[in-house]
């Protein structure tokens, strides 16, 4: 019974002195991992062929094929996009759809969510700042990332 | 007196409970369902098989998402009588338990706040972490991975994938013992779980409980044992039974659980073949029905598919864990002070968007 | 709104300003013109007065946080203030005197305006009473100087219940009654097993001056003596602080937060501040009763030796926190009723039997002289 | 494992000959009976107490406009057989009413619930049967029967 009560006490004494987990946010970002699917990319309006398959297998319908200049090419509403990756996985051509790493993508209109082919083509803005991951564990003072 | 218990309140999640309390002690409990209803079932009647896939994630994306997935693609499969890839199964089992793992960190972070530790709540959302990157690192996406897909999977692992799991397995088993002395052995979180919500093994059949809620009632069902799904018969791992069926033995289950979990994937990623992970599979569902079963986290999740030779489904019922544990409420709940509230339904383990779908 | 902005100011000023004026009043009149005014004025407005609980309370709200970060694994406050975010609490304080009070519609107005200060009046004023110790000889660094100051302390405590009875009925909210009348239950049932642990180290001591009771302790403190003593006092006192195992009241899961639910802004603010206040007073009372007060050794003087023991009580205090899950209603009145009473009529039974057989042994502890 | 199952599809089949219409092994671990909804409670009762099946697992229905019926599936597991059996009732879809399960099997309490809800099919001798999910002023066709037409627009505009 004592015990029970008093081992959590050291317990909870011993993590003060381990390593936090935390990410300072703004100022440090976890580098995402190669495969990460954040804002999809045209690579280029030229290299999309308009098929139009991936406007067909979207669930959400949030990429519709719209004519720019004279050819087709998709646009997409941010505010219905779940991220599925189907559309990128459907895509025929090499040279058009795939995926950023970015994924800060709010905005103060809704209007500024729908991405026209040429914004969509535009590869997304990187702020300078420090990408951290989980550096080492340690069995004494735990995880952290890259402190 | 009449309390409403949601579905705005800091434990309650987006449910509602009705209490008939008299002072402190709870008289009856009405659970008030809905707040989440987004018409999964109807939506998949509307939209392709391969389409489905992202929808039916959303019933419970934030926990379990590729277990809810796994039933759907069983259930397609099934149908479309397609043999899968070796490896592809392999990858399978392998993103289920994890799955399991962090969903399972996931409750134990809601459990210990539902009895006011907040301590806990931390460090297991630190580990969930972990695992969450191992997702990222397989399919890109760290809560919703639509990365399962009828004959195979998508993502292969990738290089290098084997060390940072085998690293952080190592640091979660021992991160295990931390937890089990912290919280398991604390004598407080004893005193507020153990006798708590108890419920019988005949009512627990009766009700028809799943998973973890019906395993600490000592009935060892688990459906990877009971109808070994993907590749789960060549893995040697234990189904833990409990038999007192109060909140600390539903506790224990799930953290035993974890336990198995972590084991089931190093056998994995020991004997994974190699091979090809994905088959071309046709766009059109031969007409048939077919009722596949998986062991979410949560406990067995089935879906019922009828399909009438179309790409799209005529019907595809869910019936979440969540939502059969959520029978056992109204039971366990008569004559426990308010306090049991929250240990109560954080042991059952409910989630509102599981039972809502 | 700009009426109800301005009435959140009043109230904030008019809370912060009653324990001045409650204690004011008694001296107004012989004291206006003497030096001993002036030494009262920097004592009610500074030392252990306003400035000093003030900042107790706004230091250790920042010492909990981002000490229960570390035990979190997190980093806690960062970027407001010059170091590690130690003008967090600050911030937050300016930002509920800028929130807009709100009153329930179905409240009673009266009692629900009245009850925040209250407590904070109440709170503050036992701060008066509590001795720090000498600064000449002969002369103890306190407020208001009186031979029953123990039992004033404990009769300041016993009044706030009736405030949180007040706040949780009148807010009209089942969750905000159901936290009051549990807060009852609590402090009701823990006042007794605190008084009768005070009542020991009384007896040992011969008296229930606070000042008597610190002295006696110059060879060994009552904390070695007594234990059962110390550790009864320590829950129950940990009980009375609505503090983590024991913060029933206010349980979040439960009861959202109990008798202060409904209240917003500076009034919710009240609450909170008496909250630390009452920390602090209850911190101090430990560390005179049972770990000798002022007395240590001379490099420090004696008023920092009793903040420092005073502080070391509520890390312990904090601690609760990080390591404990929240006990039921029923299992903590059991403990007090049926576990720490007793246990505290033992201590008690104890020393009345040391009393008896040995008459000399409080002399040859040095407790009396 | 089929063997077992088979033998309890003929032994369903042959104890209620005339009310049945089907009882088959649809695959492994997967018995289907398909009874008239008259029968159902009695079929029930006998599957739940002499055959072991005990676990509730799932209610579905199916609605099926052009042939004028909804079909009711319950979905049982039998902890001691270890095996997994539908009974099914077509019911018209016109006057859909069926006898409620939940004196024998109390958990699919909730489940009949949401399929009063969502098909309109009510369930006598259900003790409480209310709306589950829906809002409490919902209004209209029950949403997942096949003429519930979907008012949103998919296309973006």
């Amino acid at each position: 019974m004592v015990t029970s009560i008093l081992r959590p006490l050291s317990m909870a004494f011993q993590h003060v002195f381990r390593r936090t987990f935390t990410v300072k946010y703004p100022f440090k970002v976890l580098k995402p991992a190669e495969r990460y699917r954040g804002r999809l990319m045209l690579r280029s309006i030229d290299g999309c062929i308009g098929c139009g398959l991936c406007s067909w297998v979207c669930p959400t319908k949030a990429i519709l094929v719209v004519q720019e200049a004279e050819r087709k090419a998709p646009s997409l509403d941010l505010g219905r996009c779940c991220m599925c990756g189907l559309c990128v996985e459907i895509c025929p051509s090499p040279l058009a759809l795939t995926f950023t790493s970015a994924y800060e993508l709010c905005e103060y209109d809704k209007e500024r969510l729908i991405y026209q082919p040429w914004r969509l083509s535009q590869p997304p803005a990187e702020p300078p700042r420090e990408y951290v991951r989980v550096k080492d564990i340690d069995e004494k003072r735990l995880i952290s990332h890259g402190r | 007196m009449q309390v409403s218990w949601g579905p705005q309140h800091p434990a309650s999640g987006h449910l509602r409970f009705i209490l008939d309390v008299d002072g402190d002690s709870v008289l009856n409990l009405e659970p008030d369902v809905g707040y989440t209803h987004r018409g999964i079932e109807k939506l998949t009647e509307n939209r392709t098989y391969l389409q489905n896939i992202p929808v039916v994630e959303r019933i419970n994306s934030y926990c379990d998402a590729t277990n809810t997935v796994l039933g759907y693609i069983e259930v397609v499969e099934e149908l479309l009588e397609c043999e899968v890839p070796e490896r592809a199964r392999f990858i399978r089992v392998i993103m289920a338990e994890m799955n399991r793992i962090a969903s399972h960190l996931y409750w134990l972070c809601l459990m210990s706040i539902s009895v006011g530790f907040e301590t806990m709540l931390m460090w297991t959302m630190n580990e969930r972490e972990l695992f969450l990157d191992l997702f990222e690192m397989i399919t890109g996406a760290r809560i919703t991975y639509s990365a399962l897909r009828p004959g195979g999977v998508r993502y292969d692992i990738p290089h290098g994938f084997e060390e940072v799991a085998t690293k952080y397995l190592n640091h979660f088993e021992r991160r295990l013992k931390d937890y089990y002395k912290m919280i398991f052995e604390n004598s407080t979180f004893r005193l507020r779980t153990i006798g708590v919500g108890s419920i019988s093994s005949s009512d627990a059949i009766k009700l028809g409980l799943v998973g973890p809620c019906l395993r600490a009632s000592g009935v060892a069902t688990d459906v990877r044992k009971d109808e070994p799904y993907e590749v789960y018969q060549n893995f040697d791992f234990n189904i833990p039974v409990e038999k007192a069926g109060d909140a600390y033995a539903r506790s224990l289950i799930r953290f035993h659980e974890m336990e198995e979990s972590v084991s089931i994937i190093r056998q994995a990623l020991r004997s994974i073949p190699e091979g090809p992970i994905r088959k071309r599979v046709p766009l059109v569902v031969p007409k048939g029905e077919a009722y596949s079963r998986v062991e979410a986290a949560r406990g067995e999740l089935g879906y019922y598919l009828v399909a009438n030779g179309t790409d799209k489904p005529y019907r595809l019922k869910v019936s979440t864990p969540s939502f059969r544990n959520m029978a056992a409420l109204p039971y366990i709940t008569r004559n426990v002070t308010i306090a049991d509230i929250p240990a109560i339904y954080m042991s059952l383990d409910l989630i509102p968007l599981d039972i809502d779908r | 709104m700009e009426w109800k902005r301005s009435f959140g100011l009043l109230t904030s000023i008019l809370s912060f300003f009653a324990s001045l004026a409650l204690i004011f009043l008694n001296f107004i009149g012989p004291l206006l013109f003497s030096l001993q005014f002036y030494e009262l004025i920097i004592k009610v407005a500074v030392f252990p007065g306003l400035m000093y609980i003030s900042i107790f309370a706004i230091l250790i709200i920042w010492f909990e946080r981002k000490f229960l970060a570390r035990v979190h694994l997190r980093i806690g406050p960062l970027h407001v203030g010059p170091m590690m975010g130690i003008l967090q609490p600050i911030a937050d304080f300016l930002k509920l005197m800028g929130k807009e009070i709100i009153v329930p519609d179905k409240a009673h107005k009266i009692v629900y305006n009245l009850a925040p200060i209250a407590v904070v009046a109440v709170s503050c004023s036992s701060i008066a009473f509590m001795p720090f110790g000498w600064v000449a000889p002969g002369k103890n660094w306190v407020i208001y100087e009186t031979p029953y100051n123990l039992l004033i302390i404990l009769i300041l405590f016993t009044l706030h219940p009736l405030i949180i009875i007040a706040a949780g009925w009148g807010s009209n909210n089942k969750y905000s009654f159901i936290g009051a009348m549990r807060a009852a239950f609590q402090l009701l049932a823990y006042e007794v097993p605190m008084v009768f642990c005070i009542a020991g180290v009384a007896m040992m001591a011969g008296s229930l001056d606070l000042v008597r009771i610190v002295e006696s302790q110059s060879k060994i403190w009552f904390g070695v003596v007594e234990p059962l003593g110390l550790i009864v006092f320590f829950i129950s006192m940990m009980a009375e602080l609505i503090r983590r195992p024991f913060d029933i009241p206010v349980a979040e899961q439960e009861i959202v937060f109990g008798y202060p639910t409904e209240y917003s802004g500076v009034q919710f603010m009240c609450f909170m501040m008496a909250e630390y206040v009452n920390l602090c007073v209850a911190s101090l009372l430990l560390a005179g009763l049972f770990l000798g007060g002022w007395l240590g050794p001379a490099f420090l003087p004696p008023i920092i030796w009793f903040i420092i023991k005073s502080l070391i009580v509520c890390l312990f205090v904090i601690m609760g926190r990080a390591t404990w899950p929240r006990l039921r209603m029923d299992q903590l009145l059991r403990v007090g009723w049926s576990l720490l009473i007793p246990l505290a009529i033992l201590q008690i039974v104890i020393v009345l039997l040391l009393l008896l057989i040995f008459p000399t042994f409080p002399m040859w502890l040095g407790f009396r002289g | 494992m089929t063997e077992l199952d088979r033998n309890i599809a003929e032994g369903i089949k042959s104890h209620f000959a005339d009310v049945v219409l089907e009882a088959r092994v649809q695959r492994d671990l997967r018995i289907v009976v398909t009874v008239e909804k008259e029968h159902i409670l009695e079929v029930a009762r006998y599957i739940s107490s002499e055959v072991g099946f005990d676990h509730p697992a799932s209610v579905a229905a199916v609605d099926y406009p052009m042939q004028g019926k909804i079909e009711v599936v319950y979905y049982i597991w039998s902890t001691s057989k270890r095996t997994f059996l539908a009974l099914k009732t077509a019911i018209p879809r016109a006057e859909p009413k069926l006898n409620s399960l939940t004196p024998v099997w109390s958990g699919v309490d909730f489940h009949e619930r949401e399929i009063y809800e969502m098909f309109g099919v009510s369930f006598t001798g259900h003790p409480n049967l209310r709306g589950l999910l829906l809002q409490e002023d919902w209004e209209g066709p029950p949403p997942l029967r096949k003429d519930f037409k979907l008012r949103t627009k998919l296309e973006r505009g």
